[in-house]
């Protein structure tokens, strides 16, 4: 348990997920179908995993993992509802 | 730290509003969900902000290290159980009543008063 | 006395359960309680004469100061003679007048309660029992006015009655604590004690007038005078008794009572006057252009009013004995001709006056007794009329201040009222006879008792009216005017300027007469000038003004119920934020650390994000975008709270957004689209209302965090978490143990809520 | 013994899950006005206890004060929780008769039971947060009622109900928030401890706003009662009834209680603020109950007007007028319940609410005309029913205290509900029956259909007869909430902080 | 040494994460952005708890870490398949476009 | 002797899964970094030739993370499950790399 | 949905995500979870094998599991009111009991664990009948 990672690794990984939320987020706004922003929602889902795993290892608490636990599970269920609910021609 | 947060409380705020005064139930419905997380932020935020310590303690000993505010956690979980129950009958009563009325339009919903 | 107000509370309810028999001749059973009550008071009249006053104290709520007073003296007697005497010879009356009418159960219930109400009122000496009893009067007489209620009319004048009534005995209570303040107490004795002081208040004039709404109301003076010729609706019994005899003289004898109180001042008596004349002055104007047999009498006891409160109002003491008796004369001879009316109107089926004449032929024993009614209203001797009139010529004579101009008027009213009575018993009984639908004819003895004896008495105190004088009169004055006058009654006061006043009036009062009678024309025309200068109707302004009232109502509501709901969401946000922003504005002092920096940088990105997902979820045009958006903004919020070291609540967050997102989309399919329903410019403005709202509550929580009044209690739930919860999640120990109650609430609202929704998507074969 | 203040919220609970179960139509009748009265019979006995000791607290959990949630009765509370008992018993009673085919009687107390419990948690309740959990619990009871019937206008109403009193909901969390953000507590005792001797409490007016917005949406004050006549007349009667008489006051029982625990800082505004949103209250009511032809539209604006009456009173703030709110509130609840049940039986007898549409009910059924004239008389004020000494404190206090504005605008208002009831009454009762009416149709009820109204008029006339006890008991609530220091004491017991 | 392995899984998994959203961006149409979505995120978590698994070194949390990984690649096909699925099964003419807006 | 086979199985499947992990991703990176984009989708159908439920559930996963392909849907009767592939070259080549697949599950599942 | 691959994956899926209801509710008291976290999570997995399966009927003597569950869960809370009601405490406070058993070591059960288990139920029967309710064919 005693590592010490390097801030500016943590700060670079930080960045990258941000970079990637907000990319991520601007395919959730430009669609074309809502196909593309359920994609993009369950590629957020991830990020944000992600996010918590790094934010674990930068105040050293491995209790932030029972998030991921959680998310990992929930995460599609939202995705299958809402694919599900499209097949009907609705918007 | 704090100022940004409460600058998105306000904007989820006024997200919520404006949703609210919109004339589709379903925006009613959809403003109601970010008012109350508008509202759980905003109990959230107002206790103070500690980060990376959340409220396990370890044991008999007490931990040193500054322990983030967990009442409010407590109430903020109360509130948002109690918001998804209220959020879901909300919805259940739109359905019903487009099923009856065949309108999602606030505006329509006039018999009542006058 | 109290028990006598009790046994007649009882025997009012008793007449539901009398038995069989005894229920036929209920109206005798009232009666006698009547008398028995009658013959009580009259008992007592040697002992007001030469003891103290008797006063019963019953403590109710004294920390109010509303207390059970009753006070028998001279004044209460007048009224108390007055009230069950009348009322003894009303019940007999009424058993032959309702007799052929339903529902003389509740009739009889509700005169009944009324005379105890009256008698309450007048032995009251609580201003506020005073006030009670005073209400009920009110209510009662809608009541019996209302007795044919399926008369639209008759619900009219019921209401406007009430209405006017209500409105003055409201006003009459805050006078009344108004007045009390003063003195601190509502009882009479406290008052009249601290009579000086509540003179000198600063109170004194607002006090006065609130009062005087209400007596004026009640008692029918001008400009409130109209409610009593509209409640000529109700039976014969119920005029002669309550609109003639007792209940509109409640103002009258409130006046008495405090005149020792409020009276002597330039306030009372100019103001008390000028209503008098004015409303004595209206009362037989228009009683002469009637063609009601009950309007003529309505008015003319607006008259009798006018003039008994005029009198209070000149407040020396020969006026004050001038009114007290004037109470028994007017009483005596206008309960009689209501009777009279009541019973014409029985037997002829009509009221009008055009459609009557020459009943002397069928009733020549209700000619006599109206006869000498009507010359007792004329102020004729030998008749106790007359002593009244030269009383009271003789009090004006006296006033103060405006004696000429009240005696000029006093006179115009009185010739009018001679040519009144003269004209009342010409066209009813006199001339030729008309045809009626059947034979009026005089059947039925206790029609006759009650007119009958009262026309005696004022015939017989008219010629020897020296102990009435002495035993009544004299101990009602010393109350009013707090000194003993010996009052010495006599028919015959010699030659002096009243009788000639008298005569004077007697004389124009039969000119008009001979030319009301000679000259049709005359009358048509007065009633046409009539017509046209009082175009305006006073109940037919209170009708407008209740018209009116209602629209405005209507229209009020209509702007502010407008049924757009968005717009009351709108009021409210708005009401809030101005509240807010006031505070915010007003609370300057706080201040805060407006350092503002974006570290770190992610979460400053997140909620970046967040505002990306909120901004896109309000303004998308896809519902699905919208969903999609607020479950982001969702996720982004879990992490804000993860960040913050809650991860019960981030976990719980995202479990509840699925949660909700599942739901949406469940529901979603079977309803609309999105379509443009607002305009441009309503978006702008709910933006700047949302906008508006979320700044305050954004400086809001950011005065949160730096206001900090107190250390806060969590320290306990960390310290004792593990130690006597046994729990390391402090969080879920709060939730399960600490708070476990909250938790209970909550798990009842998912519970009620999930009933609920069950409840309301069941589908209609499905079993609940 | 000291268990027995949470009762009258655990017996509700208890019950919620029996009803659930319960399948049976037949034990659920017994087993609903049974409860209902064992709950009354609960509370009278709490109110005995509280009038030896004056107040009584209980930690729950036996955490202590200011940690865990503290349950209190005081005079305040102990009277409100008697009033409400009663009157959820009579309901009880009433929904046997009045309740259609089409709703499910065990599903019905289900609801009714949660409001009970919600509304006595609320009564009870030392804690702010566990306030809004029990507004909650109410408010969510009340929506399903609102809805139950499931007709077009109802889910209508139904609609403007909820989302209106949402935001009141919404508002009140953050106030709490706020609240705690600020004082780091939630007890409200301790509340009032920490605010009393703190300079800096004039800080606590933005939450105070917050609250005051929430509580005027829940008790429906003048620019925030939208959604109560938009939503009241449209469910059955007897989920009408029984909102009338409980959901508004117990916004007022809160008005009462924070704004004499807590926020007394600063008086001028709130006093002054409490009293103009007092008059409008009344007046708007009082002018749209005038502009209505329907019984209970006319109630309804009628309950709005009414609440401005006991607003006013903690707005004059002297002990004598929150004596009067407190009063009013009382008579109030028990009248305008009464009023509504009636107005259940002139519909149940002809079918219609509107009021052109009905009349000659006087000569039909003459005991439901004085079962109606009785609380309509209390509301008018007529004496010696309860009614009037309710307004003649207010009066006397407003004047006392030199509130004229005030005052006049209340016996204006008195004037306006005297038209009301008046217009109800005429074309009711003494209006014949219009011709296009069913006048063929006549109903006689039964005993167990009158015993309600029967009961509420009793206890009005007796609350009018017996004034001086009741008053009594009132005026010491009002002292104990000037004077919240037992209050204060009790729950804390002395903790030093 | 060790803080170099974490270091690199750290940056790797987060650059997969990233790849993954550039390919949201920049893939022309849906099935190959699926393609994008489904497999670099999942293996980016993947090398990330990989790291944070090396950086607690406690038993609960490998396990915590397999089962993360376990379910990612037990939904994240699942989730494709359903968002495909969808888009396929949907009317071609794609009615959002016709959606109103407010 | 059988267990030990089906762990050894089960070992050389995962480091194939793992192999074939690393190569889908790198792919993918590739393809999406580089600017130019060399796709050649198609939709294909594979035959099942597997018996267990959870051996096609295995399958059908699998062939999401392995390069190029994603698999859209299996047919009713569990024969045929249909992929998108992104870098198709021929169906014999697809499909032999298909069945090799295959062949790996059966072994630990059967 | 209807889909062969989704109906593969609820087979199993269904059980895991129980599994950690049960896991996040008993290991509520000292980590991440707690009543309402599982109650939820084993909602979302009959959620889940709901979609997937494309029907949320269910068979017509299951019909009031919902309500059983609720009206369970209710009662385990009320039953977690006794013990310290026959203790003569006052009433919700927690009353701890401590059984060593070889191997697991200390164990502690007490009615605050009864109360999180009651909410457990409760929140899966009213996730249940939420859902029930919104999809039911109309």
């Amino acid at each position: 348990m005693e590592y010490n990672i390097s801030i500016v690794v943590l700060i670079i990984t930080f960045s990258f997920l941000l970079a990637a939320l907000v990319l991520a987020f601007v395919r959730l706004l430009r669609g074309p179908s809502v196909n593309d922003r359920i994609a993009a929602m369950d590629v957020i889902a991830v990020i944000v995993m992600a996010f918590i795993l790094t934010y674990s290892i930068m105040v050293n608490k491995a209790i932030y993992l029972d998030l991921p636990v959680i998310i990992s599970l929930i995460s599609f269920i939202g995705t299958v509802a809402v694919s599900t609910y499209l097949k009907h021609r609705y918007g | 730290m704090e100022i940004v947060l409460a600058i998105v409380v306000g904007i989820l705020y006024t997200a919520g509003v404006y949703l609210m005064l919109r004339r589709s139930i379903l925006k009613f419905i959809i403003g109601l969900i970010f008012m109350s997380n508008a509202t759980n932020l905003l109990v959230f935020l107002s206790a103070g902000l500690v980060s990376g310590s959340p409220v396990f303690v370890d044991g008999e000993k007490i931990n040193a290290e500054v322990m983030a505010d967990p009442l409010p956690q407590a109430l903020v979980l109360t509130a948002i159980v109690i918001g998804l129950g209220i959020v879901v009958f909300t919805l259940a009563l739109k359905y019903k009543f487009f099923e009856l009325t065949g309108t999602d339009d606030l505006d329509q919903l006039k018999k009542t008063d006058n | 006395m109290q028990y006598i107000l009790l046994l007649f509370l009882i025997s009012s309810l008793a007449i539901f359960i009398l038995p069989g028999w005894l229920k036929k001749q209920k109206a005798l059973v009232l009666s006698a309680v009547q008398v028995v009550a009658f013959v009580y008071f009259a008992a007592r009249i040697p002992e007001i004469t030469t003891a103290e006053a008797k006063y019963i104290f019953l403590e109710w709520i004294p920390a109010l100061g509303l207390n059970f007073e009753f006070l028998l003296d001279g004044l209460t007697m007048v009224f108390a003679l007055l009230v069950t005497g009348i009322g003894a010879l009303i019940f007999l009356y009424a058993k032959a007048y309702m007799k052929s009418y339903e529902g003389t159960d509740k009739f009889y219930l509700y005169l009944m309660l009324f005379s105890a109400a009256m008698l309450g009122l007048v032995l009251s000496a609580n201003l506020i029992q005073l006030f009670i009893f005073w209400e009920l009067t009110s209510f009662l007489s809608y009541f019996l006015i209302s007795f044919f209620h399926e008369k639209e009319s008759a619900r009219k004048a019921a209401f406007q009655s009430l209405y006017i009534t209500g409105f003055g005995g409201l006003a009459m209570l805050a006078g009344i604590i108004l007045l009390g303040s003063v003195v601190d107490s509502y009882s009479l004795q406290d008052w009249i004690n601290g009579a000086e002081s509540i003179r000198q208040s600063n109170f004194y004039l607002p006090g006065l007038l609130l009062i005087l709404l209400g007596v004026f109301t009640k008692s029918a003076q001008f400009p409130f005078h109209f409610w009593l010729p509209g409640a000529m609706q109700a039976p014969a019994p119920v005029s002669s008794y309550l609109h003639s005899a007792t209940m509109v003289k409640a103002g009258v004898f409130l006046l008495a009572r405090l005149s020792p109180v409020l009276g002597g001042t330039n306030e009372w008596i100019y103001i008390i006057s000028l209503i008098g004349v004015i409303t004595m002055l209206t009362g037989s104007y228009f009683a002469i252009t009637q063609t009601d047999l009950k309007g003529i009498l309505a008015y003319t006891t607006i008259n009798a009013l006018g003039v008994l409160v005029l009198l209070l109002g000149i407040n020396t003491s020969e006026s004050i004995k001038a009114a007290m008796l004037f109470l028994f004369i007017h009483a005596f001879y206008k309960a009689t001709l209501f009777m009279v009316a009541g019973l014409i109107e029985k037997k002829t089926g009509t009221r009008e006056l055009s459609k009557l004449g020459g009943l002397v032929k069928y009733m020549p024993f209700t000619f006599v007794i109206a006869l000498l009614a009507l010359l007792s209203m004329a102020g004729l001797p030998p008749l106790l009329g007359f002593l009244g009139k030269e009383l009271i010529y003789e009090a004006k004579v006296q006033s103060p201040g405006i004696a000429s101009l009240v005696l000029i008027l006093g006179v115009t009213s009185n010739v009018f009222m001679v040519a009144v009575s003269l004209f009342f018993a010409r066209k009813v009984f006199l001339g030729k006879p008309n045809t009626f639908g059947k034979t009026p004819n005089e059947k039925g003895a206790a029609f006759l008792i009650g007119p009958g004896i009262l026309v005696l008495l004022s015939l017989v105190l008219g010629l020897f009216p020296g102990n009435l004088g002495t035993a009544v009169i004299k101990p009602a004055l010393g109350v009013v005017s707090s000194e003993m006058i010996d009052v010495k009654l006599k028919l015959w006061h010699g030659f002096n300027q009243v009788l000639f006043l008298s005569l004077l009036t007697v004389f124009l009062g039969v000119v008009l007469y001979w030319a009301m009678l000679k000259k049709k024309k005359l009358l048509e025309t007065w009633r046409k000038v009539n017509s046209v200068i009082f175009s305006i109707e006073l109940d037919e302004v209170f009708a407008w003004v209740m018209n009116k009232f209602v629209q405005v109502a209507q229209f009020k509501t209509k702007i502010v119920q407008h049924g757009y709901h968005r717009y009351y969401i709108l009021t409210i946000f708005v009401f809030t934020s101005l509240l807010l922003w006031f505070q915010v504005f007003v609370i300057r002092s706080w201040e805060f650390d407006l350092s503002f920096s974006l570290n770190p940088f992610y979460i400053s990105g997140l909620a970046v994000v967040i505002l990306g997902a909120a901004i896109t979820s309000a303004v998308s045009r896809s519902r699905i975008v919208t969903i999609i958006s607020m479950g982001v903004a969702g996720y982004g919020i879990s992490l804000i709270f993860m960040y913050y070291s809650a991860i019960d609540l981030a976990i719980t967050q995202i479990l509840v957004e699925t949660l909700t997102l599942v739901m949406f989309m469940a529901i979603l399919q079977k309803l609309p689209r999105f379509a443009v329903l607002s305009s441009k410019r309503t978006r702008l403005r709910d933006f700047f209302i949302a906008l508006s709202f979320g700044s305050v509550m954004t400086i809001l929580a950011i005065k949160a965090v730096n206001v900090n009044l107190n250390p806060t209690i969590s320290d306990f739930f960390v310290e004792n978490s593990y130690n006597k919860a046994f729990g390391e999640n402090v969080v879920n120990v709060i939730l399960v143990d600490f708070r476990a109650l909250d938790t209970l609430g909550e798990v009842t609202v998912l519970t009620i809520a999930a009933t609920g929704v069950f409840l309301l998507l069941k589908t209609k074969n499905k079993k609940l | 013994m000291i268990t027995l203040v949470a009762l009258p919220i655990l017996i509700p609970f208890v019950l919620i899950i029996g009803m659930l179960v319960c399948r049976s139509d037949k034990l659920a009748r017994w087993l609903g006005p049974v409860a209902s009265g064992l709950l009354l019979l609960l509370t009278v006995v709490l109110f005995v206890f509280v009038q030896k000791h004056g107040v009584l607290a209980i930690q729950m959990g036996g955490w202590e004060a200011p940690f865990g949630i503290t349950l209190v009765v005081d005079y305040l509370s102990a009277l409100m929780l008697v009033v409400s008992a009663i009157i959820l018993f009579v309901i009880a009673v009433y929904a046997l008769n009045f309740l259609p085919d089409s709703i499910n009687i065990n599903r019905f107390f289900i609801f009714f039971f949660g409001l009970a419990m919600g509304m006595n948690g609320a009564f009870v309740t030392g804690d702010v947060f566990n306030l809004f959990v029990w507004f909650e619990v109410m408010l969510m009871s009340s929506f399903v009622l609102i809805t139950m019937g499931r007709s077009k206008d109802q889910l209508e109403g139904g609609i403007k109900y909820l989302a209106l009193n949402l935001v009141g909901s919404l508002l009140f969390l953050a106030g709490v928030g706020l609240l705690y953000g600020k004082t780091g507590t939630l007890n409200m005792a301790h509340l009032a401890e920490i605010l009393k001797n703190d300079d800096q409490a004039i800080l606590m007016n933005t939450s105070a706003v917050l609250f005051f917005i929430a509580f005027g949406i829940k008790a429906a004050v003048f620019p925030l009662y939208f959604w109560l006549p938009a939503s009241y007349h449209t469910p059955n009667i007897t989920i009408s009834s029984l909102f009338a008489g409980l959901l508004t006051k117990v916004g007022v029982y809160t008005f009462i209680r924070f704004f004499t625990l807590f926020f007394v800082h600063d008086p001028q505004f709130w006093h002054q603020i409490l009293l103009v949103v007092a008059g409008f209250t009344m007046v708007a009511g009082g002018l749209a109950a005038a502009a209505h032809y329907e019984t209970r539209r006319i109630l309804s604006y009628h309950i709005i007007s009414q609440i401005g009456y006991m607003i006013m009173g903690l707005g004059i703030f002297t002990p004598l007028a929150i004596a009067g709110a407190i009063f009013f509130t009382l008579h109030n609840m028990i009248a305008k319940t009464n009023t509504f049940l009636v107005s259940g039986m002139i519909n149940k007898a002809r079918g219609t609410f509107e009021l052109k549409e009905i009349g000659g009910l006087f000569k039909e059924s003459p005991l439901t005309a004085i079962l109606f004239m009785i609380p309509a008389f209390a509301l008018a004020g007529v004496p010696p029913i309860s009614g009037f000494f309710a307004k003649f404190i207010l009066i006397k206090a407003g004047i006392e205290n030199g509130n004229y504005v005030i005052t006049a605008v209340a016996i204006f208002t008195a004037m306006l509900t005297l038209y009301s009831m008046i217009k109800i009454w005429n074309e009711a009762f003494l209006k014949k029956q219009p011709g296009n009416g069913n006048p063929g149709r006549s109903y006689s009820f039964s005993f167990a259909e009158y015993f309600p109204s029967v009961l509420l008029g009793i206890v009005s006339i007796l609350m009018g007869i017996f004034a001086m006890y009741v008053f009594g008991y009132t005026m010491e609530a009002a002292n104990q909430l000037i004077n919240p220091d037992l209050y204060i004491e009790t729950v804390l017991k002395g903790i030093k902080l | 040494m060790d803080n170099v392995i974490i270091s690199i899984f750290l940056l790797a998994g987060s650059f997969f994460i990233l790849i993954a959203s550039i390919g949201l961006i920049r893939l022309k149409d849906l099935y190959s952005r699926l393609h994008a979505a489904t497999k670099a995120p999942s293996f980016g978590i993947f090398l990330m708890l990989i790291g944070v698994s090396i950086f607690f070194n406690t038993p609960m949390v490998y396990i915590k870490s397999l089962f993360v990984i376990f379910f990612i690649y037990l939904t994240a096909p699942l989730a494709a398949h359903a968002i495909i699925k969808s888009f396929q099964e949907k009317d071609k003419d794609d009615s959002e476009k016709k959606i109103t807006e407010l | 002797m059988k267990i030990i086979k089906r762990i050894y199985y089960t070992l050389e499947f995962i480091g194939f899964y793992l192999f074939n992990l690393v190569k889908a991703n790198v792919y993918i990176a590739w393809d999406i970094l580089t600017p130019k984009i060399h796709m050649k989708p198609a939709f294909m159908e594979i035959p099942v030739r597997l018996e267990t439920d959870f051996g096609l559930l295995l399958f059908s996963n699998l062939l999401s993370m392995t390069p190029g392909t994603i698999s859209m849907d299996i047919s009713e009767d569990k024969k045929i499950v249909r992929v998108h592939v992104l870098y198709y070259k021929t169906d014999e080549i697809m499909l032999n790399e298909f069945y090799k697949m295959q062949e790996k599950i059966k072994r630990i599942t059967s | 949905m209807n889909s062969v691959i989704l109906q593969l994956a609820a087979k199993y899926l269904k059980w895991l995500f129980i599994v950690f209801a049960v896991l996040a509710l008993i290991r509520g008291h000292n980590s991440p979870g707690g009543g309402f976290i599982g109650g939820l999570m084993a909602g979302l997995a009959i959620v889940y094998n709901g979609f997937a399966y494309d029907t949320f009927r269910i068979k017509e003597r299951l019909q009031n599991f919902p309500e059983w569950l609720i009206a369970g869960g209710l009662f385990v809370i009320v039953l977690s009111f006794f013990p310290s009601l026959l203790l003569g405490e006052t009433i919700m406070s927690g009353v701890w009991l401590k059984i060593s058993l070889p191997l697991v070591g200390e164990l502690k059960l007490g009615s605050p664990l009864l109360f999180d288990i009651g909410v457990f139920f409760t929140v899966i029967g009213v996730t249940l009948m939420f859902i029930f309710s919104l999809t039911q064919k109309r």
